[in-house]
């Protein structure tokens, strides 16, 4: 019954390092639900986080779906926003800057529909001041490839991810789709290609129909599930892809708390991060990182010990 | 903007399904047309907030904004409002707001008009406690009368009109809407889709500047989650339509600048 | 707002027909979900379902897992049973002759490590009376191909049911696993094996982690996901799956009452399976069928009609 | 057994996070040792009924069984547990139950001994009305003494013991049990895990026949969804170990024919 992994605490037993980054602690926002950062500064100290991950940006403008773009499910939420974001110039124009001074990293989430937009965004996005490392979505449709997903496909996933490798000298997270039936052949194609970090999961596909107009409420028919409904798919897909991973794992989807995060840890990430909970409360993620602080405490253990800590029976 | 833990004041049934909430607030910088986004359980289903109109501020003096809470009105309409329906005083819920743009203050001289139907009447008490003008109230049946109790304002004058014409006309609110429409108004309206639709099609034909308040599905109600967007319409003569998001942008919008034909 | 798909209603609106069966209603309970049927005869009418799915049977008794074998999660379960039964030739014996005499189908769902396991059960049960279909779970992993998963892989999944096919002469339903890419391959294959119909979703795959003792919670480590968690999951891949599939679709996952069944069918389900839902209300099946009815008058619709009457934008 | 939609007729807190819990129920042909499955929400979080051990009948004449309702006892642990501590008379629970198979009769002759610990004494309540014998109360500090009151049987006689001493010996209860062990004793136990891995141990050593009220998480309560299996030794000299379900086989044991090793 927690056994300390370890007698001495560290200096810093909250901070981590991926990627060559530190952090001062494990938990980050997850893009597409934080904004730009900026958002939330009214709600919370966004100095306590160990980064911002902000919403996915692609070469130019995008304007999104049409909406009904999000609807709730048990313990969730499907959300077809369509991406829409600023476009990569105007981010670093003027969304980053909003940034400035404010000591915690920021990463930058990019897309693209073809090879060519997202060599393009990593390119442009290459040794900007105030960007700590690149995620890249590749749970996009491919649409010179017909519309298929690089995130279900390791030589697309491998192809992309290679390609940006070489457009940019920034630290490289990919972020992995859990619409796959073995996580780990896509960890390896990542790996292959140079990336420095592993991070998931992004959404599970999902739709809701409204029986009484027998009709998709999403607009888009389908949309990406989030939210404590998923958990217990990412936490196990995180720990799938922590036996064969060589680099470090991000882990996410579904942390409400501090319990939560843990979970993802001792399943073998490094770091994790808080997506739809700060929708529910815009302070979730700093309570996140203070709940890791206390049970380091009350452990005696620092989070790198922490990360993989799972005994088998 | 802030996030709060709120204590509930009261609870109470105003009639069958229809309650209104008091929530402690020290500081609640609220305008007429804010919302705000309560969180109705603990648990982790339902998981979002629900965004709710603030009725009004409790303990301000006259038209002042300062006091020390809000009162929502609400239906119950699904799981969510039920939940909250059975909360009891004392109880605390968490509060995220006032959220929104709020209503423009009409243009000094104009005549304001208001229109709503339903619970779209919530917005427009602080409103029209501090414009007076004209309420334009659709309803059902007289039943729902009780959605005007304590409605007032400089000068205010009410209006029914009535689905089963068991109050007022019988019809439409949009009906007496047709006869108010004129050089030196200004219209504000909330209430539902079909009717906001409508009014704000009458108020472009009359060349009347119209404000809606819409409502759309809402998950942060913060600008961030991109949710609850609304394609509005440029008016540069290009097709050059892009979209707005409700709880940041809005509620309250230009009639003129939302693209109806996707809603 | 739901118009009328027909203006004239069938006699009976509710019965479908499956493989050349006739279902009462488009209502049956999930495998393992419902015991061997008679457990339920004292709370609900159990000759008020379209038919009874019993726990899956393999060719020799299973003890299944240690425990502990569930856990709930957020709006959830996992399971990992390890299906234990009794084995196919005591479900004959001793466990269908309960049912003698009630008046609805049952169905037989069976499961092997091997296609010869699986081959064998299925002549076991081949022309048994009071069985009218087989239902086959391949979400079991081929223990002679090194635990690779009938269920995951489309060549694997073929083979099964091409040998069950030549095994029997009963009515054939493959269920299969949602843990795939992409679900439409593995309707395939089994059409092309022969499947009359196809059943889904089964369990996801997930995990949670005590994380005072830093253990699975399981013995087993991971386990099934299941209830209204997984709902738009299961909506989304029966819809997927009906945009391909020649035979008739078996639709589930977190069904917890007529609206959530209402989901599946329109989105092209000929028939529906409850499952967890059974464990917090042992009336839910009943009781789902029951609001269908309620449905089918109300919007005037037979069941028929209402399969795969999504309209899209 | 049956499923039934069940009115609250009281839930008084007892002490801090303690809770009895009154409900209607017409026929509630309960037995020493049975439980039922509570929904403690209509929502989908918590999904799962949670298992509670009936404390006693309500309205029951004597040692008989039939009554008006039946009282539960409980602790806060959990969120199941918080949420139906925030209930009130008059609302409504589904029940399902009386489920499993409760303490066997004890043999004609016998002296009963009763170990508990905690919540275990909840289905204890019923068996030494009947009963009588000895009890033999485990508790952390004399603050649970509380779970004693009303407490009766033929004869019985209650020693206790507190880990800190407040009350009766000082120290774990399984030290009463040793002066207890004799030929012509039965032995009924109902508490955390390693009690009762404990006394049965004792049993065995000391030829004592022990029965054990287990619990383990539940899905179905009734035996269907196999989620609550322990594994059972059979005693034919052969290693044929195999599992029971706590709910329907349960969840009451001989202690000798639980594989104590693999709990
Ligand atoms: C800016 C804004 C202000 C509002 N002000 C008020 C108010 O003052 N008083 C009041 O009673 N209601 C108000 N509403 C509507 C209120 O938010 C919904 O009634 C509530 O969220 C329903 O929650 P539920 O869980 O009970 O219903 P659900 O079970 O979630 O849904 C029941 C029905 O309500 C609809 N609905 C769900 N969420 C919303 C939503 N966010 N907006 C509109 N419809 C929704 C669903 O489509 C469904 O038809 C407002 C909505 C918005 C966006
Ligand atoms: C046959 C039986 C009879 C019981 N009788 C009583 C009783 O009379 N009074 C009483 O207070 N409690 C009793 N319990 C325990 C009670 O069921 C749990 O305390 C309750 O389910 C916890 O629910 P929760 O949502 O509050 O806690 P959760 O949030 O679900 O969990 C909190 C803690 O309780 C543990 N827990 C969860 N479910 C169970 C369970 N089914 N059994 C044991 N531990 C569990 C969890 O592992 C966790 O440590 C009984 C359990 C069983 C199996
Ligand atoms: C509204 C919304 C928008 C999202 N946008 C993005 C995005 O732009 N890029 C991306 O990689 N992931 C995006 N995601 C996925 C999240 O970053 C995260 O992977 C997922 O929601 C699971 O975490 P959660 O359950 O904590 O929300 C989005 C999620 C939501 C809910
Ligand atoms: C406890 C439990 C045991 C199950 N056992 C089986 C089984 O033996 N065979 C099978 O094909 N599916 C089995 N399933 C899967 C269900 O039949 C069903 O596919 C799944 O639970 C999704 O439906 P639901 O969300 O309604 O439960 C089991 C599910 C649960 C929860
Ligand atoms: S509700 Fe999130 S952007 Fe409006
Ligand atoms: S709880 Fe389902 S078998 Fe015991």
């Amino acid at each position: 019954m927690g056994t300390p992994l370890k007698k001495k605490l560290p200096k810093k037993p909250l901070e981590v390092t991926i990627a060559g980054i530190k952090f001062r602690n494990p938990v980050m926002t997850a893009s597409g639900t934080f904004g730009y950062g900026a958002e939330f500064a009214p709600f919370t100290d966004i100095e306590k986080l160990g980064a911002i991950v902000v919403k996915g940006l692609s070469l130019y403008p995008r304007q999104g779906n049409p909406g009904p773009r999000i609807v709730e499910t048990p313990c969730g939420m499907l959300n077809a926003i369509g991406l829409q974001n600023v476009g990569v110039d105007d981010f670093i124009e003027k969304k980053l800057p909003l940034l400035k001074g404010v000591r915690t990293h920021v990463i930058a989430n990019i897309f693209g529909e073809t090879i060519e937009d997202y060599m393009e965004v990593a390119r442009k996005l290459d040794g900007v001041k105030g960007v700590s490392a690149l995620e890249i979505n590749i749970s996009c449709p491919n649409v010179k490839k017909g519309g298929i997903v690089f995130g279900t496909d390791p030589q697309e996933a491998f192809r992309v991810v290679s390609a940006i490798r070489k457009s940019t000298s920034m630290p490289l997270i990919t972020k992995l789709s859990p619409n796959v039936a073995d996580i780990r052949v896509m960890v390896k194609a990542a790996e292959d290609a140079g990336t420095d970090a592993i991070s998931l999961i992004n959404t599970l596909t999902g739709m809701v129909i409204d029986v009484e107009k027998r009709r998709p409420v999403l607009a888009t028919a389908t949309g990406g599930l989030s939210g404590p409904a998923i958990r217990p798919v990412a936490v196990r897909m995180v720990w799938q892809a922590a036996q064969v991973a060589k680099v470090p794992i991000i882990g996410m989807g579904g942390i409400m708390n501090a319990n939560d995060a843990l979970e993802f840890l001792i399943a073998g990430a490094s770091a994790v991060q808080v997506g739809t909970a700060s929708f529910i409360d815009p302070d979730a993620a700093v309570k996140v990182a203070v709940g890791l602080e206390e049970y380091s405490k009350k452990h005696s253990v620092s989070m790198k010990d922490l990360t993989g800590s799972l005994k088998l029976a | 903007m802030q996030s709060i833990e709120s204590k509930i004041l009261y609870n109470d049934m105003l009639a069958e399904g229809y309650f209104r909430l008091g929530l402690e607030w020290k500081t609640p910088r609220v305008k007429a047309g804010h919302f705000v986004m309560l969180r109705v359980s603990d648990g982790m289903d339902p998981l979002l907030r629900r965004p709710f109109g603030v009725y009004k501020v409790i303990g301000a003096k006259g038209s002042a904004s300062k006091g020390t809470g809000i009162e929502l009105l609400y239906r119950v309409v699904g799981r969510g409002t039920s939940i909250l329906s059975a909360k009891r005083p004392g109880e605390v819920l968490g509060i995220l707001g006032p959220l929104g743009n709020g209503f423009p203050s009409p243009r000094k001289g104009l005549k304001v008009v208001m229109v709503t139907g339903g619970m779209g009447i919530v917005p427009l008490y602080m409103l029209a406690s501090q414009t007076g003008g004209i309420l334009l109230f659709g309803a059902r049946t007289k039943k729902e009368r009780f959605l005007l109790d304590g409605f007032k304002g400089p000068g205010l004058k009410v209006k029914t009109a009535t689905e089963d014409g068991s109050m007022g006309t019988k019809g439409l609110v949009t009906a007496l809407l047709e006869k108010e429409l004129a050089a030196g108004v200004v219209v504000y309206a909330c209430g539902p889709l079909g009717m906001l639709k409508a009014v704000s099609r009458m108020c472009s034909d009359a060349g009347v500047r119209c404000f809606v308040s819409l409502e759309r599905s809402m998950a942060c109600g913060i600008g961030v989650c991109l949710g609850c967007a609304v394609r509005s319409v440029n008016h540069d003569g290009k097709e050059n339509r892009n979209y707005k998001m409700v709880c940041s942008d809005g509620p309250v919008f230009d009639g003129e600048d939302i693209d109806w034909e996707l809603l």
